[in-house]
């Protein structure tokens, strides 16, 4: 067979540069597009309905006790709601106990309202009009701490523990697909189909995600906290179903706030 | 009885920018719920807004508006201190009706 | 256009409709809608039902709209209409089972500029039909839907 | 004040351990505790589900980690002898049918019905055809994956192997063990196979 001439090889590797490019570009356009359709979604959150709705279930005397969630303290003192969000998950003394938000939240429920465990989560993620408390709450407390810097500290014993379990939770593989939160979330500039996937053992990574949440998820038409996003990562995850304020789900939260420290609190954010 | 809506409006040089958050499922009556049965169609039809008794926008809404609906539109001639009063009704025939002081 | 035909044959349609779903008809119900518009299953019946078969294209007409949505279900759209005495703006999108999404009539001192979300079930062009001094125009773009997350 | 032994001893503790107040190996093993009582069996997603073999218990570490050779060859080998190739010696399917698997994203998790077929999420990962711009990167572009090798038995066997158990050529893939756990059927991996050598695949246009 004859050889090709060089100029046919550069004609070719030129007509391969200008393909490759071409798809390049085409990739890039797409991404830019999808930047422009956040961008346009962020005038007019939907969040905002849910913290109207948190800051009058917060003020409302229910319960067995007939009381409000006014004096609830939140690790700031009772009732300060202003930046509590941005240092959470922490240790409290009253329950000997790591915390986030809603962990703290069910406590309160227990011991100012009277309801039982059971009765205060019997419906942590809404559905449609089944609305959770949770999430109006948590749609409030945590716009109180919007523009507030993360500092989720670990002084104390059982919150350097709590870190420490996250970490391992994080790289842990399992289930039928031998999935780890690591596996989407351990790596610079990876997407899963068009959505980024923020790194998460790095700061920048860990900032950006946990930062904006919770958040209005357009596809569902919901506002979803960050117990809801561990919970179904790990649906996805093929995992079992992890139990709401559980151990791991607060250890898990612990890990990834800190990470995010120094960064400014920017949700209820709205996000695909 | 359905949510309040959150209406945000601004005055600036003459021109009154509303912006106008609604809580409602806007089911299309095409969706399956997890038993299999359709869910009936439940949509705002009907959006009037009004300042100072006048009809400022009036528009009429199938199922493909979004849900938790977003509307923004500006008209002219308001006074900042005025209200805008801002009505919805389903095709269930619920209503909702709140107001908004301009800023 | 005969304006008293077709507001009796929307009223009718509405009656039928409220009495079909066992629903009577609120006394508030000062307002219209557009059943006829709104149940039409294809562009070109929906266009037929508002009046306005054969609408001119027109480059005075902006449509805001992504390129591309991460999501079918909140699609941004704002419309605005630079033609003179615009009167009501209307929003379509071809390959919804309903075309029609929204109409809005804009009253005089209303800015003609409207912007609101809608869902959209595939990748379809995005119809706005503007009424200006009794007249209808239209202007189209298209927003592709594209697959989101992890897919489960 | 003045520093006494035992104090620097434990200042030394502390800074060669961070912040941990557990080893490495208690905190592994306090973990998977935890995660027992923090989860619980739903559909098909039992607590076994947290049971790791061999492969899972070695990988749970962070990305770029570097494991032992003796490690990597280890798990290698076991998952390479565990591949089942099809026993009519045939692994190219339907392109087609491939694509359908491909794209779905559902199967085994608690909210899927079990008697219902799995998909492979391929494009969750992979960049595939032209066609779809919807694809992920935590994987490899596969675009023109069969015309670049060609579809020799050696090729076939590779691909079907790679989609049966990725850990059988790389430890530690990211990428799940379709045959290995049965989440693919048989018939479903010559598909994909087939998606991705069919010189009439879009894969390969």
């Amino acid at each position: 067979m004859k050889r090709p001439s060089a100029s046919l090889v550069a004609a070719l590797l030129a007509l391969a540069a200008a393909v490759a490019s071409a798809g390049a570009q085409a990739q890039s356009d797409t991404i830019d597009e999808i930047q422009k359709y956040r961008q346009q979604l962020q005038d007019g959150n939907p969040a905002e309905l849910w913290e109207a709705r948190g800051e009058a279930l917060w003020k409302q005397k229910r319960g067995p006790k007939n009381a409000s969630l006014e004096a609830c303290d939140l690790g700031k003192g009772p009732g300060v709601v202003k930046g509590a969000y941005a240092e959470m998950p922490r240790w409290f003394a009253d329950a000997d106990r790591v915390m986030d938000l809603e962990t703290r939240l069910v406590h309160c429920m227990i011991t100012l309202q009277g309801f039982t465990f059971a009765e205060a989560t019997r419906r942590p993620y809404g559905a449609g009009s089944n609305r959770s408390d949770f999430e109006s709450l948590a749609a409030w407390i945590t716009s109180e701490s919007k523009g507030v810097t993360m500092n989720v500290a670990l002084g104390h014993a059982k919150e350097r523990e709590a870190y420490q379990l996250g970490e391992k939770m994080f790289y842990f593989r399992g289930g039928s697909h031998d999935f780890a939160c690591a596996t989407c979330h351990g790596e610079d500039g990876k997407r899963i189909r068009l959505q980024d996937l923020p790194n998460l053992t790095r700061k920048a990574g860990a900032q950006l995600a946990y930062t904006t949440w919770p958040a209005y998820r357009v596809s569902q038409g919901e506002l979803r906290t960050f117990q809801w996003r561990l919970y179904d990562c790990f649906r996805q995850q093929r995992f079992p179903e992890l139990k709401f304020t559980s151990e791991a789900s607060v250890a898990l939260t612990t890990f990834l706030a800190h990470n995010a420290n120094g960064a400014a609190f920017n949700a209820p954010a709205i996000k695909r | 009885m359905a949510d309040p809506m959150r209406i945000r409006i601004a005055e600036k040089d003459g021109l009154v920018n509303v912006r106008i958050l609604m809580s409602h499922e806007m089911e299309t009556g095409q969706r399956k719920d997890s038993s299999g049965a359709l869910v009936p169609a439940h949509f705002i039809r009907n959006v009037v807004a009004t300042y100072q008794g006048r009809t400022v926008l009036s528009a009429q809404w199938g199922t493909a508006v979004a849900k938790n609906p977003f509307l923004e539109f500006s008209f002219k001639g308001g006074k900042k201190g005025e209200k805008v009063i801002v009505t919805w009704e389903d095709n269930k025939g619920d209503k909702r009706t709140d107001e908004a002081t301009i800023s | 256009m005969n304006r008293s035909r077709r507001s009796a044959v929307r009223a009718g349609g509405v009656l039928a409709l409220l009495m079909a779903a066992g629903i009577r008809p609120s006394l508030a119900q000062g307002q219209q809608w557009n059943q006829a518009a709104f149940a039409g299953k294809t562009l070109k019946d929906a266009l037929a039902a508002l009046g306005a078969p054969a609408a001119a294209a027109s480059g005075s007409i902006l449509i805001k709209a992504p390129e591309i949505a991460e999501n079918g279900a909140v699609v941004p759209v704002a419309i605005e209409s630079k033609l003179p005495n615009t009167q009501s703006i209307t929003l379509l999108v071809e390959k919804n089972p309903q075309p029609l999404a929204a109409s809005f009539d804009i009253p005089a001192g209303t800015e003609p500029s409207v912007s609101t979300r809608v869902k959209m079930a595939e990748s379809s062009d995005v119809y706005a039909l503007v009424k200006a001094d009794g007249k209808f125009f239209v202007a189209r773009k298209e927003v592709k839907i594209t697959i989101g997350g992890c897919g489960g | 004040m003045k520093p006494r032994k035992p104090f620097v001893a434990l200042l030394a503790a502390l800074l060669l351990a961070g912040c941990a107040t557990l080893s490495d190996e208690e905190a592994s093993r306090r973990a998977l505790d935890v995660m027992k009582t923090s989860f619980k069996e739903r559909g098909q997603a039992k607590l076994d589900r947290l049971d790791q073999d061999d492969a899972q218990r070695a990988c749970s570490v962070p990305p770029g980690t570097e494991l032992p050779k003796a490690t990597t060859e280890r798990l290698e080998k076991a998952n390479l002898a565990a591949i089942r190739y099809p026993s009519d010696g045939k692994l190219m399917g339907d392109w087609k049918a491939g694509e359908r698997v491909a794209q779905s994203g559902v199967g085994m998790q608690y909210s899927d019905d079990p008697k219902r077929p799995a998909g492979a999420n391929c494009y969750a990962c992979h960049q595939l055809s032209k066609q779809e711009i919807s694809f992920g990167t935590i994987g490899p572009s596969l675009y023109h994956f069969g015309k670049q090798r060609g579809a020799s038995v050696a090729i076939q066997r590779y691909t079907y192997g790679k989609i049966y158990n990725s850990n059988a050529f790389t430890a530690c893939s990211n990428m799940p063990r379709f045959g290995h756990k049965g989440i693919l059927t048989e018939q479903q991996m010559k598909d994909v196979t087939a998606l991705l050598l069919d010189p009439a695949s879009p894969v390969n246009q």
